[in-house]
């Protein structure tokens, strides 16, 4: 296609349906192009696969299978746990070697760690069950399509892996009447959902529409970068003959975040602290949309996905369409990696994914990107530098925070001012952290702030419970002495306990804190007191040792 | 209309009552970190200082002068203000008690704050003329609230600085004043 | 709270502070140029003598704190102040009171607080304005080199000294006029040539625009001279138009945004607009005068934009704007001090903190303060289950 | 309870817990007339008089004194003091009186004073109370000669010039402040800014050496400590 045809199918479609402006974002450097040179290129088997239990975010699936068993491609070999979570299917035929703990790398909890993974030993015949397709997903019932989906094992391709079948639940609870497919993918080296439209294209719309059906939304929209060209000429072609919609939204940094796609396609923004399908929206990824399409059309379940292979490290940066469990070294050979400029190994993009530094980890069904970075495009981090307050980070918060104040009340540990300055409504895009000139590592102070707070509200809410607990006790106590003096009869409504047990715990509690805070802060006194007035008293110093 | 205007000015920026004039200083350190008791502190301060002046302004010129009793000028006008701020006080713990108890001796030290007496000895010696100095002691009262908020939310963003040792906490809060002072007295000669 | 250890975002962008500061020392450089060309060596003995004092004062306080000298001095920013405070102090000053100002600049206003990014005033400002109280007379002085033989100053009516016809105006841009620079700042080496002092001495030039109450470049204009001809006294209008251009860089690289420079310039044409007529304009300056006159652009873009001391959301930068705008105005025209600049920046400096306070942007999911949004039954029963985080 | 409050119940000393410098109270007479020695020390010894004189009438009243309007009590004593001697200033030391000007009868509203009454001389014995009032006394007139010598030499390059105005007059017969203006040497240290950030300097300067001779102190008793408990554990083997 000629580049005027591209720019007429691209301003006609841009004037269809128009974006709403978001605030913030960047523009940070994209290397996309390199991997989006060839077409999406299937794998060969390897001689392990590594199926984790929890390639998702929650319960971890239950294994079905015992070591020695022979499997067959798509036959499950682990089964969802009783909610929210996915089945796992074997990628292709062979035995099971082992069920053990192996290093895998999760994208939703942000760290590395080691999990209960499934060990599969191909025996290359790739001998496969038997599949039920269904060309047409209309004569699918509503709750046989969701059991498809969920027996397909699906969970969301983009990154954060939430179950699907939980979430089109959700949707159902919630009466949905938008259901928004995310194709946008502003991570600056990601192209999986990119050559995975450009090139099956019709499979993401009938996915789409699939998922549509299934939430029963009354629309639904994919929204897409306007610098993938490829991918939206080929979008508008399959589009024809559908009632999705499509559109086209400004490149920038991070545009396919949940909550800033929402605005930009709606105008409307997520309440704080609320969920998408609160005000009737419900997001989907374009893989997620595609797995749909598999799991229904084809009858296959999830056993594979677009992930794309770059970095400065490797030969020919390319989309693969990855068995699930191939280690990601096996990968990378595959595209002729130069061992010694690889500096880092990313999972995920550059700006959200995760570092990691076992090159043995499988790829999972959140994998949408495997980096192997040298020390060009990613320079060893320099030296820290003041906070000049240039407030560039504020102009690139997507959420309109305020970053500088917030690293400086994280710096002193001002729980109370971070959440009045809204830290939790940071969603760690990295924005901030990308722009500062100061090279400070923004999104960390946060995160340690966050997970600071959290735990002192925990040990608060634990250590409420045991006050409450405890005068109960001495309230029952009391009450059973009462009882015992008076001969009353015991068979006191709850209602009449309750307001008793209210009074009896807020007087009482509050004169205790207000005396054990006066104790502790005449002791204080007193203590630094008779520091200050040390070399008069040498004797009796406690907690001079430390 | 700009005579009064102009007066105004000058006791809240160019005299300002706390940093020009050293009236009340104390007042500046006395406030604890959370903006909002501050300005609470303040409010009450305005009040304080603008009927206490008003009230011995009044005192002064309509009953100790003619009866010669100007020489016992102090004892009236600490009983007045601090009559005031303890009614206030009572008001107060009536409506708000949680911001009283944050702040107990702050608000306390509101009615012998030296502020509110130099404003009233200032006005006894000060050749203005009646309504004048009403306008005088808005202005000096304007100057000393606005002064102690802004003073409150400039050490805020200290507490999170990161200040070499020895001058953390109070030295560094009195060389901000030097500084502000320093700006302030810049103002000279605008009115 | 110590720094935690790496982790995403792994990509970040190629912007440092170093090269922001590099770039506003850029940005002076047009206005450095002029304001030479005008006044003579005075300014560049100025930024020479305040910028080897910041180095080496930072390096020796950097030392006594124990920091790592490299990294920080690294980032130019005490050579910025120290650029910042020279172009401001009058040229041919003694070089005892430009030390005196850097001193305080760097370890009262800046290293006391905690170095770089903690002052919540600007340093450069600081030490100016206590030059500004304390030594009023040096400070309101501008020596400019001049002809030793006959300069005959003719004191008119309104007390401004006047060059009489039969004075040569010496080039301020010569050999000569550099002698007469160093020996006006190191007065110690003139003991023998003791005329070479009588440089002439003028009041800041902003009064006389103030009492000619016409622009000069207009004059020039009309009268065919030259622009860049000392005679034609267009100097502080072409300085400021090459700050102008100098901000406008800074503009345009995005180092600044256009809030503050553009409330401070709005507010001082308006201001000054309702105030002009064209009998007082003697008292009150046009609009024009104000805006070109004196220091106003290198207020508006390089002082009050110093971003450590000013309000940082844009609400509050359009605020702090309007509120120096305002009192530049107020104390050229009222007060006492004609360079109302640096007192001004430095009340907007002592307000910063609490319109940052007050002028926070509205975020994301957030209605306007104190209204809250309910999730509606199906997400509180979800959360309750445990499956409320997507 | 406040800082302030934690501060001001501990037991008053010269330096270690000084009004001035810790507590920052009474601040506006210290920095307004420390301007040179003569001013501070005269307001220093006035405020001494009224402080103590204030404190004992506190103590010896403290059965009389309504506690919930104390305070105004407390004011009310401090004023008629203060009243008194401003009429005796008045008399015999005019020219110190006149430089001294607003703030003389401001010390009828002197923090530091307060605080004194309010947290030891209304519940204690009349000579505790005395004890208490003549130590914070001395250690108010310790700050402000303190601040006040160092804004004169800075100031005019003198110090204790004009001295013959602590004498009173019906001593000496001119006591007129000497009309010789002195070489000034920086005059603006004599302005509110630099009170402010003198008073800021020395009260950092306090901070380093007290932290400083804590560390020593600090070492010693460290040793000490270990020492000490080796031998607890020996005295319990035993």
């Amino acid at each position: 296609m000629s580049i005027a045809n591209k720019f007429t199918a691209l301003s006609a479609w841009r004037h269809k349906l128009r974006a709403h402006a978001t605030p913030g974002g960047i523009r940070p450097k994209a290397y996309k192009k390199t991997s989006l040179r060839s077409r999406i290129m299937p794998t060969p088997i390897p001689g392990l696969l590594i199926l984790p239990l929890g390639q998702h975010q929650g319960t971890a699936a239950e294994a079905l299978v015992s070591v020695g068993d022979r499997v067959l491609k798509y036959q499950t070999i682990a089964a969802a746990a009783q909610s929210n979570s996915v089945a796992v299917h074997a990628p292709t035929s062979g035995t099971i070697v082992a069920i053990e703990n192996s290093p895998v790398a999760r994208l939703a909890n942000n760290l590395n760690e080691s999990q209960l993974c499934i060990h599969l030993e191909p025996d290359g015949k790739d001998s496969a069950t038997e599949l039920y397709p269904e060309s047409d997903y209309h004569l699918l019932d509503h709750s046989q399509l969701l059991q498809r989906i969920a027996d397909a094992g699906i969970c969301g391709m983009g990154g954060a892996g939430f179950p699907t079948r939980d979430k089109l639940q959700l949707s159902i609870d919630h009466k949905i009447d938008l259901l928004i497919i995310n194709a946008v993918e502003c991570e600056p080296y990601i192209t999986a959902d990119e050559a995975l439209i450009r090139e099956r294209a019709e499979a993401v719309v009938q996915g789409a529409e699939i998922l549509l059906a299934a939430t029963r939304a009354s629309r639904c929209v994919i929204g897409i970068e306007d610098s993938k060209t490829d991918a939206i000429t080929k979008l508008v072609a399959a589009l024809k003959n559908s009632s999705v919609e499509l559109m086209v939204i400004g490149t920038k940094y991070p545009a396919g975040g949940e909550k800033q796609l929402i605005q930009a396609v709606t105008g409307k923004e997520v309440p704080s602290g609320l969920h998408p399908a609160d005000i009737g929206i419900l997001l989907q990824n374009a893989g997620t949309a595609y797995a749909a399409y598999n799991a229904i059309i084809l009858g296959q379940p999830c056993i594979s996905r677009i992930t794309t292979l770059t970095g400065l490290a490797l030969q020919t940066p390319k989309n693969f369409e990855t068995l699930l469990g191939i280690p990601i070294s096996f990968l990378f050979e595959l595209c002729g990696i130069n061992e010694s400029a690889r500096l880092k190994t990313i999972i995920g993009g550059s700006m959200m994914g995760i570092e990691v530094s076992n090159t043995a980890v499988p790829v999972t069904k959140t994998t949408n990107c495997v980096i192997a970075g040298c020390a060009e495009e990613f320079p060893s981090p320099t030296d820290e530098h003041a906070c000049i307050r240039c407030g560039f980070c504020a102009t690139a918060c997507p959420a309109s925070l305020l970053p500088q104040q917030l690293l400086s009340y994280s710096k002193s540990s001002d729980h109370q001012q971070l959440q009045d300055h809204g830290l939790f409504d940071c969603i760690e895009c990295g924005a901030c952290a990308y722009v500062c000139p100061s090279k400070i590592p923004l999104v960390q102070y946060y995160r340690a702030s966050k997970s600071k707070i959290k735990a002192r509200q925990a040990s608060h809410a634990q250590s409420a419970r045991w006050q409450n607990r405890f005068q109960f006790h001495q309230f029952r106590i009391k009450k059973t002495a009462d009882d015992t003096s008076n001969k009353k009869p015991r068979d006191t409504p709850a209602a009449d306990i309750k307001p008793k047990l209210e009074d009896f715990s807020r007087d009482e509690a509050r004169r205790k804190i207000a005396d054990a805070v006066a104790r502790v802060q005449t002791r204080k006194s007193k203590l630094i007191a008779s520091t200050k007035n040390a070399n008069s008293n040498n004797g009796n110093m406690p907690g001079v040792e430390e | 209309m700009t005579t009064y205007l102009s007066i105004i000015i000058a006791a809240a920026l160019v005299n300002n009552v706390v940093l020009v004039q050293l009236l009340g200083v104390s007042s500046l350190f006395l406030s604890n970190s959370r903006l909002q008791n501050t300005i609470e502190l303040a409010t009450l301060n305005f009040i304080v200082l603008f009927s206490a002046a008003v009230i011995n302004l009044l005192l002064f010129r309509f009953i100790l002068l003619p009866l010669g009793l100007d020489f016992l000028k102090l004892l009236f006008f600490v009983a007045i203000s601090s009559s005031i701020t303890k009614l206030l006080l009572q008001w107060l713990k009536q409506r708000f008690p949680l911001s009283l108890r944050q702040q107990k001796l702050a608000f306390y030290l509101t009615g012998g704050n030296s502020a509110v007496i130099g404003v009233s000895l200032l006005n006894t010696v000060s050749h203005l003329s009646i309504p004048q100095s009403i306008a005088y002691s808005l202005g000096a009262a304007l100057g000393f609230s606005l002064l102690l908020v802004a003073f409150a939310a400039l050490r805020l963003r200290l507490d999170s600085a990161e200040v070499p040792a020895p001058f953390r906490g109070t030295a560094i809060q009195l060389i901000s004043a030097g500084i502000v002072t320093l700006c302030l007295l810049g103002f000279a000669g605008l009115v | 709270m110590t720094a935690p250890g790496p982790g995403s975002p792994l990509q970040t962008s190629t912007q440092t502070i170093a090269g922001i500061m590099q770039l506003v020392l850029l940005a002076l450089v047009p206005g450095i140029a002029m304001a030479t060309w005008f006044f003579g060596f005075g300014i560049l003995i100025n930024i020479l003598l305040a910028g080897v004092t910041a180095i080496a004062l930072e390096a020796a306080i950097l030392k006594l704190r124990k920091k790592d000298i490299r990294l920080h001095l690294g980032d130019y920013s005490a050579l910025v102040s120290a650029v910042l405070f020279a172009i401001a102090v009058p040229p041919g000053s003694p070089w005892w009171l430009v030390i005196i100002g850097i001193v305080f600049a760097l370890v009262f206003a800046k290293h006391m607080y905690g170095g770089l990014g903690q002052n919540p005033f600007n340093p450069a400002m600081c030490g100016y304005v206590l030059l500004l109280l304390a030594f009023p007379l040096e400070m309101t002085t501008w020596h400019i080199p001049n002809e030793i033989v006959n300069s005959a100053i003719r004191i008119d009516s309104l007390g401004i000294g006047d060059i009489t016809s039969d004075q040569q105006i010496l080039s301020p841009f010569s050999w000569l006029g550099l002698q007469q620079s160093l020996v006006l700042t190191f007065p110690f080496i003139a003991r023998n040539s003791q005329q070479l002092i009588d440089g002439l001495a003028m009041a800041t030039p902003l009064i006389e625009f103030k009492m000619a109450g016409h622009s000069a470049l207009l004059t020039a204009w009309d009268n065919g001279l030259s622009w860049f001809d000392r005679e034609s006294a267009t100097g502080w209008e072409l300085i400021n138009i090459a700050y102008l251009g100098g901000g406008l860089l800074l503009l345009y690289k995005r180092i600044i945004s256009w809030h503050i420079p553009f409330s401070i310039l709005l507010t001082i044409g308006v201001i000054s607009s309702l105030f002009y007529a064209p009998d007082s304009a003697a008292i009150y300056g046009t609009p024009y005068l104000h805006l070109f006159g004196s220091a106003t652009m290198i207020a508006a873009f390089f002082i009050a934009t110093d971003p450590v001391s000013a309000a940082t959301s844009n609400r509050g930068r359009i605020i702090y704007g309007i509120l120096i705008g305002t009192t530049i105005y107020s104390i050229r025209v009222w007060g006492s001090y004609l360079d109302s600049i640096a007192l001004a920046v430095l009340f907007g400096n002592f307000c910063a903190p609490l319109l940052d306070y007050y002028c926070r942007p509205r975020r994301y999911g957030h209605l306007r303060r104190g209204l809250v949004q309910r999730p509606n039954q199906a997400t509180e029963q979800h959360r309750e289950k445990g499956i409320g985080e997507l | 309870m406040s800082k302030l409050e934690c501060q001001a119940e501990e037991s008053q000393s010269l330096w270690q817990n000084n009004p001035v410098l810790v507590q920052l109270l009474g601040l506006s007479p210290v920095l307004a007339v420390s301007t040179s020695l003569v001013n501070g020390i005269g307001l220093g010894i006035a405020t001494f008089i009224v402080m103590l004189l204030s404190c004992i009438s506190a103590s010896l009243l403290k059965a009389q004194l309504n506690s919930a309007w104390r305070f105004t009590w407390f004011l009310l004593i401090m004023a008629s003091y203060t009243t008194a001697l401003d009429i005796l200033m008045q008399w015999l030391y005019f020219p110190l009186y006149k430089q001294l000007g607003i703030y003389i009868p401001l010390i009828c509203c002197n923090i530091a004073i307060l605080v004194r009454m309010e947290v030891r001389a209304c519940n204690s014995h009349w000579k505790l109370a005395a004890t208490d009032a003549a130590k914070s006394g001395v250690a108010y007139l310790l700050a402000i000669v303190l601040l006040a010598g160092l804004r004169e030499l800075i100031g005019q390059g003198t110090l204790f010039s004009d001295w013959q105005l602590l004498i009173p007059s019906t001593l000496l017969t001119d006591i007129s402040p000497s009309e010789i203006q002195h070489d000034q040497l920086f005059g603006f240290a004599k302005l509110q800014p630099m009170a402010f950030i003198l008073l800021g300097i020395i009260v950092a300067l306090k901070n380093f050496t007290d932290s400083y001779f804590a560390k020593e102190t600090d070492t010693q008793l460290g040793n000490g400590a270990t020492v000490q408990r080796a031998r607890v554990t020996g005295r319990l083997k035993k």
